[in-house]
């Protein structure tokens, strides 16, 4: 299965523009491992849809501050990616980890609550949106130094290899990352010592106000210049959850199989602004129309039902599901208490 | 006077420069088309065109090194980290070339760059965006450095900054980019490394500068109402530092506290007060109170950071235990 | 009790950490096939294998945050600098990342990192080569920073570094490998944070660590020569900072210099002094007198050096005009 | 003529293990410019290598201190690579320059001044042997810090394109060098700007103690990679220095002509320890016997003579001629001045 699904990824990401509906690469894989529950994958990716938009609720509302990265149009690639991990495996994310955090399921009341500042958020409230952690599920961050998580993904994948586990490390990494320095030092790292790492790159075409053509020699496709490290890489189309998932397949069981570290490149695309300060006049509104045609979130569960998989009603009974876990989530978090200020001091040493 | 705001008056600023000298040029992530994180370049692309406004990719060792490059041609580049605390992968570009350029080439280069970033805490950014690494720069022998507090003084510092033909670091407190003030339309400059007596007064000197000026003169306010003359100091530039000024002052006022909006611990302030006392101890009726924000990762939430930020209190508080005040 | 060299003594904690801790590994440039620029590791690749002596590549980003990742997971990490002046380009992965990951994390992680790095002048490498970067990382809320100036406090520190949970720097001054001194067979640890008061006395306080407990022993020696009663106080400990100590000290001998071998402005020096004055100034007999090198970028000349590098002549000096000893 | 050298470039370093003999590559080209003065190239290595023995002497006498890092065994690449350039052109280097600020015609008596720290040294002896400068010889350093110098090589670049002018910048560093992410940025930024940089990357197989093949993915040779920047590259025999310079003249070519930035891997040797401090036991002796077999100092005069084209009583001249200059150089050194400890303060601001 494995070779296939690799052709596959790849050949299903010839064009980068997004085609202008959703139908001409094949959305649903017959061959899928029944493990796969598409229900589960929509259920994540509107989980996640319908958090984002509460969280720019909450935002206008002056209840979240900061700095705020919606994943909005992402979902597929982090819910497909995160779907082929196993729970020793460690993911490492960057600011824009709302998605990530709840793929990996992640409390969504105490994520919630961290963006709202709560005591009870999986940070006490110290870290906000750009920081959530959670070391039970070994998600390691939400970092908001741009590239800065990728060689702490190297060192945690170091300590998987020495102590001698088949578990690996999955870090994500926006297009803007890549310009970088330490980008490259890990690339070049995980490789010489075979480190157990993948690489997610997760393209959406922009790092903040700068579409790739403007901040990077060599075009918009990253994936073949990391052959120049001897890894792995391919491309996959980060709009459809199933094609993602399957090339993680790929890459996670080369790396459980010691062959090193292996690359991903998912094209994606953020509906909405970088964060909820940013106007987009750099980039014109067609170009986001054309990708919202290709929205995962309405695209999946409407291919499932024509496809005979789920009913309108299974999806509809789903979606009220994740609406009130939602609206709960934001419940929970207004709720809870802020921190209390003796906290100031507590965890900075051990 | 025209009242314009903090951003406003760098903008203005830098506009001169780019109409007034061709070597003159920007560099800078999203300075173009996005029109700068904090808006302060807005509309600087479409005048200047993309040869003069540099968007760059998120390279910050680079762009700031190719500043010091294009620097030590004869061009004056302006380049913007996007945060201070973003200037930390920079910062062997910064310590060990534009400021050791000069003395290692025994006076053959010059590095007339500027460096503008925002920083501070203050905007629930947590841990990794609230820094203020200015702190660590006024260190460097070979680079200067300034905080401007209000949109007058921001105007005539970035104004000498330009024309310096050191290196010049320009610390842009976020929190000020909205704070309006009066700026004069007639031309002036400030000249670096001059500290600003910003208010007279003989009971109690009160020394600060960038952010830190606003719990200064708030609680310079509550001091006053109270029947105390308050004298305030803006350092405005922390290389070089201005301690002739403090120690006028204390000589007057015999009372001093020193207001840091960044850490307490080994910031400008610990370099103030050690010299201070070591000069004019015979002139203080008590301690050099020293106050700064809370020594801890900023924290994310509103009241924690809050709390840990330097404020009005904490200077009314160390007037108190210093002086009885 | 046997005399060691400096460089042995870290060895020694090294090895034993190395055998006894199975989580514990090295990584590094040219720390194994060449044997670590100080010969500090030599023979370690050859006794513990590759897997636990990583030369890495020229990368000090990647492999100190890979370092600060690995430690996240359990292990326990030793990563060598070959000089504090090449950590400014990992500045980012030691402020930003393993400082703040236990706070940013509201506690979830921990970083039982060692950091080493040969630190300071004083051997003509010029300024890129000569800095003192721990002064800046001593003031970062959330690392430990030790400077031990001989070998036994090598030792001890280097043996504490390791079993802390914490990220530990530790800055060996390399002008001080091949120094020698008593090193007892017994195992002993020397606590994080605690000063040592290296020698008693009662008409003076001098203060330093690191390499600038050399010039202050000598000066100690010419003061007691002249019929004075030194005591001498080794930090020892960067952050944290063991103020009491001093304190203490002040309180008998109502006189103090503090000395540093980096340079002069901004250092840990300035923060004793802040500290000092606002506690204890009543206890003093004269300001706090303060000596560090030249604020200027190191100069490659040895004369020029040796000129900017505290001596004991500046110590003498200091004691002189503040106190007329 | 262009064209036609760059397949010879090319074709020169099929093998990066050096030919037991010198012969097997064409040491002369016969179609080079008569511009070139082959006495002169030859001199200029000679020099070099007298000017480093001289250097290690003084090393061991205490009289050269802090660190010393000699060219010997790469002045074929210097030479060469700097004998295609102009007067306008700058030249940046790293912390093993002397090659570099020699070939550019530096005065010889002031840079070993510097070595001594004296007061007539090129910095005045406050830069000593890392940081040399010559400012009006467009010499802009001597960097110790490593790729450091990097992006100051691509803002001098930025000026000179700024400036409208056709000069250009080049650059040297090291195969270690690569490891450091700034080196990485620095491609990019040359190559979406377009910079007139010359990228001149001395590869001599080891970064100190550590051979290619350990910290590098991707194996010994740089040049390939180099195409995900878009940016030409080439590889070239650095012990040749006729072919150095051919593939120079190719590269600044295209420069002048607009085309931007342009990449030479020259495959070289130390023939010494990386510093006098090392004691090289991390690689064998043979290893730098079979690359002793081709050094330029002893190949490139012999072919010449082999030839015809000088007889060798005119290199035994040459090599009086700088044997003398070296040692009044030495001399120059030592009688000159310590610089006044009032020079501590200067030059530390305008
Ligand atoms: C070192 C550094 N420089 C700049 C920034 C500011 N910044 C935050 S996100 C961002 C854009 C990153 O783009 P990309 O990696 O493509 O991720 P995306 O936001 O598209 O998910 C920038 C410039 C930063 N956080 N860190
Ligand atoms: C950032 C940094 N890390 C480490 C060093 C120490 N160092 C100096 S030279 C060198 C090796 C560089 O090798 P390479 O780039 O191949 O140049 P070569 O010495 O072979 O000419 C190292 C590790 C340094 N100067 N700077
Ligand atoms: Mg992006
Ligand atoms: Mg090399």
């Amino acid at each position: 299965m494995a070779s296939s699904t690799k052709s596959n990824a790849k050949s299903r990401s010839q064009s980068s523009k997004p085609s202008r509906n959703g139908d001409s690469a094949p959305l649903l894989n017959k061959d899928l491992p029944s493990t796969v529950d598409h229900l589960d994958l929509f259920k994540m990716m509107y989980l996640i849809r319908q958090f984002e938009i509460a969280c720019g609720e909450n935002y206008s509302k002056g209840l979240i501050r900061g700095f705020l990265h919606l994943y909005i149009g992402q979902e597929a690639t982090g819910v497909g990616a995160v779907s082929g991990l196993r729970e020793d495996d460690y993911i490492v994310s960057h600011y824009r980890d709302h998605g990530h955090a709840l793929a990996r399921g992640m409390d969504v009341n105490r994520v919630m609550a961290e963006l709202f500042g709560r005591a009870t958020g999986t940070s006490k409230g110290k870290g906000g949106s750009m920081h959530l952690f959670d070391v039970a599920k070994r998600f390691m961050g939400g970092h908001a130094i741009v590239a800065g998580q990728l060689p702490l993904a190297a060192g945690l994948a170091l300590a998987q290899q020495y102590q001698k586990t088949d578990a690996l490390t999955m870090c994500f990494f926006g297009d803007g990352s890549t310009n970088q320095g330490v980008y490259h030092e890990t690339l070049n790292l995980a490789a010489i010592w075979k480190l157990p790492l993948l690489f997610f790159l997760e393209n959406n075409m922009y790092g903040m106000g700068s579409s790739i053509e403007r901040v990077r020699a060599g075009g918009i496709d990253f994936y073949p210049g990391i052959a120049t490290y001897g890894i792995p890489a391919l491309e996959v189309d980060g709009m459809d959850v199933l094609a993602v998932k399957e090339a993680t397949d790929v890459a996670v069981g080369k790396i459980r199989n010691g062959e090193g570290p292996q690359f991903i490149e998912a094209k994606t695309f953020r509906f909405v602004g970088h964060s909820l300060a940013d106007g987009q006049k750099y980039r014109g509104q067609e170009e986001v129309k054309e990708w919202e045609g290709r929205d995962p979130v309405l695209t999946f569960p409407a291919k499932l039902i024509e496809m005979g998989v789920v009913t309108d009603k299974e999806i509809a009974r789903i979606k009220t599901e994740v609406d009130e876990t939602v609206a709960k989530s934001v419940d929970f978090a207004e709720q809870s208490p802020e921190p209390d200020l003796s906290q100031i001091y507590n965890d900075v040493m051990v | 006077m025209p009242e314009i705001l903090f951003r406003e008056a760098l903008k203005r600023g830098l506009q001169e420069a780019l109409e007034n000298d061709p070597r003159v040029f920007m560099m800078g992530e999203d300075i173009g088309e996005y029109g700068g994180a904090y808006a302060v370049t807005d509309g600087f692309l479409e005048k200047f065109g993309p040869e003069r406004i540099k968007d760059t990719p998120i390279s910050e060792q680079a762009f700031v090194g190719a500043g010091i490059g294009a620097a030590a041609a004869g061009l004056r580049p302006i380049v913007e980290f996007m945060s201070i605390s973003f200037s930390l992968v920079a910062f062997d570009q910064i310590v060990n070339m534009a400021a050791n350029l000069r003395y290692m080439s025994g006076g053959q280069i010059n590095v007339p760059m500027v460096i503008r970033a925002p920083t501070g805490a203050g905007v629930q950014l947590g841990a990794t965006h609230s820094q203020s690494f200015e702190t660590w720069l006024a260190e460097v022998p070979g680079i200067k450095v300034v905080c401007p507090s209000n949109p007058y003084d921001a105007l005539g510092l970035i104004r000498s900054a330009i024309k310096d033909d050191n290196p010049v670091i320009v610390a842009e407190p976020a929190l000020l980019y909205g704070d309006k003030g009066n700026v004069p339309d007639e031309y002036y400059e400030i000249e670096l490394g001059k500290a600003d007596v910003s208010r007279t007064g003989t009971d109690i000197t009160l020394v600060s500068y960038g952010y830190g000026m606003r719990p200064v003169n708030s609680a310079a306010d509550s001091l006053e109402e109270r029947g105390h003359s308050v004298e305030t100091i803006d350092l405005r530039s922390l290389n070089p530092l201005d301690i002739e000024t403090v120690l006028t002052s204390i000589q007057k006022t015999n009372r001093v506290v020193l207001v840091d909006s960044a850490r307490r611990t080994g910031g400008v302030m610990a370099e103030v007060a050690a010299e201070l006392q070591q000069r004019a101890s015979e002139w203080l009726d008590g301690p050099i109170m020293r106050v700064g924000s809370i020594d801890v990762p900023w924290p994310y939430n509103r009241g924690l950071e809050r709390e840990v930020l330097t404020d009005a209190g904490d200077v009314l508080a160390a007037a108190a235990e210093g002086y009885g005040m």
